[in-house]
């Protein structure tokens, strides 16, 4: 418990140490009072008592009103303080935290995700807390804080750092094999440092269309490079045809601006063949005309800068919180660990049946996308699909994994 | 010591604390009820509508009229009047029976249009009104259970009564059952409006 | 006593011979001392799953076990310790065998439904076996069940719950036997101030025991129930509200740790008067006490959630209610300290065992303000402060009382006495082991080690160390004791009726008490329970 | 009679207590299709609390029970209603 001058710390040591010393006070009163008692009037020197009092009005009302004054004291003094950790300053900077089984992740305003919390010192942060499967708790005993991050529901905490330095974070919610390893820090950084951290790594070279493709989430579902997964890719589109389906009845398109246009603004008016009715439409709210032509244009046009898309992709293993359960030195306690794994020959169990098979690109896409179908023997079937990357991000894993 | 003692007070007394704890073992579920009604009034009230009232409306009325003639049981066994006691009492039986018949094809029918826990109908229907139908089938089918038990205890009751192991000057048994079954019907007093009839 | 050579009790007496002249016993006593053999059972196995978790944490990283056998443990540990050993202990073992005794009565009021209340704890044994070791994975949800993990896990949650489940009813039908029993049984004379203290905790338990317990009866149905239809009813997405489940966790859960500790404070307040030979200081203020924490320890379940996304409000209304909790606690600490002052007062064992529960009670209540406090306890909870809090009160006090209840009362029920050298030195092992080990954890809590950690941080191994080796010192304390109590119970000396010089009805009798309790004359009562003029000890 | 046991109750108090059981029913579902807002889950509930005390008092043959039993009730009813009540203090402002 680093002793910090931090304001939250403070609200709730003045609390700490006030509930603290009364009790120890009333303690050593009794258990001085006790002993003073026994010794006393110990058999051997009084065979028989002295008295035989049954009670006193008075006392009995003292000793209620007295303990009642003094637990008045501590309710109203912790909660005072307890304000104190709720009420967020105004200029607090604010980040989101996402919690999941058994890793965190802090994303900032300008979407740049860590897995430390990187913060400037003398600001005031308030974190929000969010969980994608059960109760994990964000705990950083330097500061005090503790709130549960509860799957539906918005919690959070704020803390300000006084002193550059790396403090603890804890999960202290009970959640499962990973609960005590899904330990991260708060880097608090001083400002000039922080706002060097925060300086986007590469200033932007990339075109207007594939930020917003990013930014949207097209690239949750599309691949920019050919593969195809819940939905089609789009790579190379310039004049490709497409099998669509408009009312139940098929037809064949040229991709081109118009058609381009209509697919984003009402996709499931015209279907492509094979794929279901799950894109959501945008409108003009959330895409303006303005970016909609430069999505167009970059579809239609750019198509070689896809390439250039640069994944990096021990940065996604660690965000995504693979690490909280893969090892990459090859020590397993949860899940197989990440060493060495291109060489692997591996036994799993598909549909109740034991089979082995070599590690090689497909396993590993079956492996991420959809982890419970084929369980490598001895591990539980606990791995959350990550299906929520983009087919770029998946494969650059598996190309990372394979060189390990 | 196991000689015989006679307390029926404290038999009946026994028998109101143990319908104690069920009314807090249904509470659990009203509590759920309460917060989700306040949170979803407008599912609440929609999904209300998709029960079928006439089913609630029969069993309500079987349920009061069962409660009914399960009293006069007791008021006949009372005035040593074995014959009547007996044929209230399985009146009683067959009237529970019939309650669970009447939801027997109330939940088939439901079940039939794909609500049931779980469901992926259910899920479509939206928030509210999948916890409205969980809460509702976890707490009907508790009440069915409890229904079931009830009318057990009231068939072996009447059959020891048709031995004489249960006479009119010592009947505490036949008033426990009573008592159990009268809870039943108290429990179905809150369901039923508050399942049935929000609008 | 005369007859000591013929004279049986109500060991040998029995309308059915053998082994079943037990498991279809309805004789109150019979009963009692089934329970506290399983009782006794469970705290072995539990304690020694303790010690396995102390074990684990003597130092960083794995050292006997990884984390999902770390999860296990504690959650079995937590499962046994509380369901199966606490909660019934005093209520179900020495209720049983007393209460009738203290108001004059030949039984509870259902004796019948005594023996299904030792059935339903039996079947719960049983069914914990099974959750053990049927294949699927021991539980690993903490003893707290805590959704949506629970209804994630893929271990045997549902027979663990189910358990517990039937371990409630077991407790219910107790508690509807108590308040029944005291309400129509006390013989003649035995008014309500005349009840011996122990009978008023009794009963203020029982209250919570048939109004509290169907609430985690059905939370854990609903999580059997989730498990089995996936309905939804905590998930966010479908609706639902996980913190609800803390909620109707909580609402039975914490009036269930009042029950763990009244009749424990029912048994020191026994046994101070008797050791003092003085009445109890403030008879009605510690009856009526009694009722207080049983009825405002049902309004403050919410203190385990101040942290957990629950509205500030609440807090604010909790975190009041929690103080005021503390306030009858400390009226009865009071009133203890003051039956002492101008006593005659001896330390025989049971008294030691009180004076360590009034001290060690202390500590873990007072260290629960710390927690009642909505500032504090953010920093605190989930921490193992909060461990070090309950073992505190769970162990050091009601644990603490039932050995004082055994060493107190036992000999009363074999008409023997164990040696009281060893077991006072038993005691001051079982002690001092006692405070390093939790006044480790909680110094370690306060520093933020969260709970439920197989692995921590290097700064945190110096106190985890000195709590292992306290644990070491705690076994040996409680071998040496539970060694001693063996031998003593089955071969000590005689003793005659009345070896403490106790006051209250089972002291006239012989021991062991015969089976129909009081002879063939129902006991009338001109006294109150702690009047000690002419009461004379036996010698032995 | 004796300790054990009450004086009976006639046929009559009950067939008339189930009248009024069967009444109040058809009040509570014609209430319910009348639009009160939020009142309508109060008038359903109030409906149900005055059935469900016809049949504890009398069907259950309370009124003739000595007081404990009474007590017992109330204070079975105020820990149910402390229980909602302050489950609430956190749902609603949460
Ligand atoms: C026997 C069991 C028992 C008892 C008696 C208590 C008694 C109390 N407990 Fe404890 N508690 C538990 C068992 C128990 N507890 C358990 C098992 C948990 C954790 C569960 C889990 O999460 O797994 C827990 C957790 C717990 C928490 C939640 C912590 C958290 O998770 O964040 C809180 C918070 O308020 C709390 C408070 C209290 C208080 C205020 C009392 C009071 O009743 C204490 C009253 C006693 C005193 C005050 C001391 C004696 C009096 C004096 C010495 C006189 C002087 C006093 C004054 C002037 C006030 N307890
Ligand atoms: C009454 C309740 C009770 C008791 C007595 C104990 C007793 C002990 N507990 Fe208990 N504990 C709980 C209730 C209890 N516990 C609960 C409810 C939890 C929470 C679980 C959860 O989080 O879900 C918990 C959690 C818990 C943890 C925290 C786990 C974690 O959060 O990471 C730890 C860690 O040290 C621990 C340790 C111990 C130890 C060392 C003992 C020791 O006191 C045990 C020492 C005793 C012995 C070792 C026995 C020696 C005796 C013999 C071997 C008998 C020989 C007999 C004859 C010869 C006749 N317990
Ligand atoms: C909740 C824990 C968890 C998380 C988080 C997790 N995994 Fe896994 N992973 C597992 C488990 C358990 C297995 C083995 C069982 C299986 O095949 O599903 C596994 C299997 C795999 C495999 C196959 C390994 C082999 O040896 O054949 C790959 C590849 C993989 N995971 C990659 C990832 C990537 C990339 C991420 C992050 C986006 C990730 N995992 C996140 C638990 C997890
Ligand atoms: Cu996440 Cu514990
Ligand atoms: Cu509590």
């Amino acid at each position: 418990m680093n002793s910090l001058a931090n304001p939250t710390a403070q609200a709730v040591d003045n609390v700490l140490i006030y509930i603290f010393g009364v009790s120890l006070l009333l303690l050593l009163g009794i258990t001085v009072a006790t002993i003073y008692l026994v010794v006393k009037y110990r058999r051997s020197k009084y065979p028989e008592p002295t008295s035989d009092c049954h009670g006193n009005m008075w006392l009995e009302a003292i000793w209620t009103i007295l303990p009642t004054l003094i637990v008045l004291t501590m309710f109203w003094y912790g909660w005072t303080n307890y304000t104190g950790l709720r009420e967020v300053p105004d200029d607090a900077l604010e980040i989101t935290a996402t919690a999941r089984m058994w890793s965190w992740q802090f994303e900032y305003p300008d979407g740049r995700r860590a897995n430390k919390l990187y913060v400037p010192v003398n600001k005031p942060i308030k974190v929000h807390l969010k969980s994608t499967d059960v109760l994990h708790s964000f705990f950083a005993p330097a500061f005090r804080v503790k709130r549960d991050a509860v799957p539906g529901i918005d919690t959070y905490v704020w803390f300000e750092a006084t002193q550059p330095g790396s403090y603890d974070i804890f999960c202290a919610e009970y959640c499962g094999v990973g609960h005590a390893d899904m330990t991260t820090s708060i880097e608090a950084l001083a400002e000039a440092e922080y706002a060097t951290w925060s300086q986007p790594q590469q200033p932007s070279t990339e075109p207007r269309g594939l930020t917003v493709l990013n930014e949207l989430g097209c690239t949750g579902c599309h691949s920019l490079d050919g593969s195809e997964g819940i939905a089609p890719s789009l790579f190379e589109l310039s004049g490709q045809q497409r099998k669509i389906s408009v009312d139940g009845k098929l037809s064949e398109v040229t991709i081109d601006v118009e058609y381009l246009r209509r697919a984003i603004r009402e996709p499931n008016a015209e279907l492509v063949e094979g794929y279901d009715p799950m894109m959501p439409s945008y409108d003009d709210a959330t895409l303006s005309d303005e970016d909609l032509q430069a999505v167009i244009d970059y579809l239609l046009g750019k198509v070689a800068e896809a390439e250039s898309v640069q994944i990096n992709a021990n940065e996604l293993l660690e965000n995504n919180g693979c690490i909280g359960c893969h090892s990459t030195d090859g020590s397993e306690s949860i899940a197989p660990t990440f060493k060495g794994i291109a060489e692997r020959e591996v036994t799993i169990i598909r549909d109740g049946q034991e089979m082995t098979l070599k590690v090689d690109v497909d396993y590993l896409r079956r492996a991420l996308l959809k982890p419970n179908e084929e369980l490598v023997k001895g591990f539980p079937g606990i791995m959350p699909a990550a299906d929520y990357l983009s087919d770029d991000e998946i494969e650059a894993i598996i190309q990372h994994l394979l060189k390990q | 010591m196991s000689i015989e003692h006679r307390d029926d007070t404290g038999d009946r007394f026994g028998m109101w604390l143990f319908l104690y704890t069920e009314v807090i073992l249904f509470s659990g579920l009203f509590i759920l009820y309460a917060v989700s009604l306040a949170n979803y009034p407008e599912q609440f009230s929609q999904a209300s509508h998709k029960l079928n009232i006439y089913f609630g409306t029969v069993n309500t009325l079987v349920l009061l009229t069962s409660s009914l003639t399960i009293a006069l049981a007791v008021s006949a066994i009372q005035m040593g009047r074995i014959k009547q006691t007996l044929i209230l009492c399985w009146i009683t039986v067959g009237l529970a029976i019939v309650f669970l018949i009447n939801k027997y094809f109330e939940w088939s029918a439901e079940i039939g249009h794909g609500i049931y826990p779980g469901s992926e109908q259910l899920a479509e229907m939206g928030a509210g009104i999948t916890v409205f139908f969980n809460l509702y089938y976890f707490t009907a089918g508790l009440h069915g259970l409890h229904v079931l038990i009830g009318a057990t205890l009231i068939g072996v009751v009447a059959v020891m009564t048709a031995k004489g192991k249960v006479t009119s000057d010592r009947y505490v048994l036949l008033e426990n059952s009573a008592l159990y079954w009268h809870l039943v019907d108290l429990v179905w007093i809150f369901l039923f409006p508050l399942y049935y009839l929000i609008l | 006593m005369n007859e000591t050579t013929t004279y049986t009790g109500f060991w040998q007496e029995s309308p059915r011979p053998g082994i079943l002249g037990w498991l279809l016993t309805t004789d109150h006593k019979r009963i009692g001392i089934m329970y506290l053999g399983c009782i006794i059972s469970m705290f072995i196995i539990g304690a020694v799953l303790g010690l396995a978790l102390r074990l684990e944490l003597i130092a960083p990283g794995p050292t006997i076990m990884g984390p999902q056998t770390y999860n296990a443990t504690f959650t079995v540990h937590g499962i046994i310790m509380i369901f199966m050993f606490l909660i019934p202990s005093i209520p179900a073992a020495f209720g049983n065998l007393l209460l009738p005794l203290h108001i004059g009565a030949r039984d509870v009021s259902f004796p019948k439904l005594n023996l299904l209340s030792w059935y339903c704890y039996m079947a719960g044994l049983v069914l914990v076996i099974f959750a053990m070791f049927g294949g699927g994975g021991v539980p690993d949800t903490g003893w707290t069940f805590y959704v949506p993990f629970s209804t994630q896990t893929t271990t045997n949650v549902n027979l663990a719950a189910f358990a517990a489940f039937m371990l409630g009813f077991s407790s219910i039908l107790t508690g509807i036997n108590f308040v029944t029993t005291v309400h129509r049984l006390r013989c003649e004379g035995m008014k309500w101030g005349r009840l011996p203290l122990f009978v008023w905790t009794l009963y203020a338990t029982a209250w919570i025991q048939v109004l509290a317990t169907p609430m985690i009866g059905i939370t854990l149905v609903l999580v059997i129930l989730e498990r089995t239809f996936g309905a939804g009813l905590f998930d966010a997405a479908r609706g639902g509200d996980p913190i609800l489940f803390q909620h109707l966790f909580w609402i039975y859960s914490h009036p269930a740790v009042y029950i763990m500790i009244l009749p424990g404070m029912g048994v020191v307040s026994e046994m101070i008067p008797t050791f003092a030979r003085k009445p109890l200081f403030g008879y009605w203020a510690m009856a009526l006490s009694s009722l207080a924490i049983a009825f405002a320890g049902s309004l403050v379940w919410a203190h385990h959630m101040y942290a957990s996304g629950m509205s500030d409000l609440a807090v604010l209304v909790f975190s009041f209610l929690t103080f005021i909790v503390a306030i009858p606690s400390a009226i009865k600490v009071f009133n203890w300290i003051s039956t002492l002052h101008k006593g005659s007062i001896e330390l025989a064992p049971p008294m030691l065992f009180a004076l360590a529960f009034i001290f060690n009670f202390a500590i873990g209540g007072l260290g629960g303000l710390a927690l009642g406090a909505a500032a504090s306890d953010i920093h605190l909870h989930d921490t193992t402060f909060v461990v070090g809090h309950f073992h505190y009160v769970m162990f050091g006090g009601g644990g603490f009382a039932l050995f004082g209840a055994m060493h107190y009362w036992l000999p009363k029920f074999t008409g023997r006495m164990y040696n009281h050298k060893v077991a006072a030195i038993g005691w001051a092992l079982l002690f001092v082991g006692f405070n390093i080990t939790y006044m480790a954890m909680q110094a370690v809590g306060i520093m933020g080690m969260p709970r439920r950690y197989y692995d921590y941080l290097p700064e945190f191994h110096t106190l985890n160390l000195v709590a292992t080796i306290g644990s070491w010192m705690l076994a040996a304390g409680l071998i040496v004791m539970f060694v001693n109590l063996w031998q003593g119970l089955r071969k000590g000396a005689p003793i005659g009726k009345n070896p403490w010089g106790g006051a209250t009805l089972e002291w006239a009798i012989p021991s062991p008490p015969p089976l129909d309790n009081f002879g063939p004359e129902d006991p009338v009562v001109t006294k109150g329970p702690y009047e000690f003029k002419g009461v004379v000890a036996d010698e032995y | 009679m004796s300790e054990h046991t009450h004086e009976p109750v006639p046929y009559r108090t009950f067939i008339l207590i189930w009248v009024a059981l069967l009444v109040l029913t058809a009040i509570t579902i014609a209430v319910s299709r009348v639009d009160l807002g939020a009142l309508n889950i109060w008038v359903a509930l109030g409906v149900a609390s005055i059935k469900s005390s016809l049949v504890i008092f009398v069907f259950m043959h309370l009124r003739q029970e000595s007081k404990l039993f009474k007590i017992g009730l109330m204070v079975m009813l105020s820990i149910l209603a402390i229980f909602i009540g302050l489950t609430f203090f956190d749902v609603l402002y949460r």
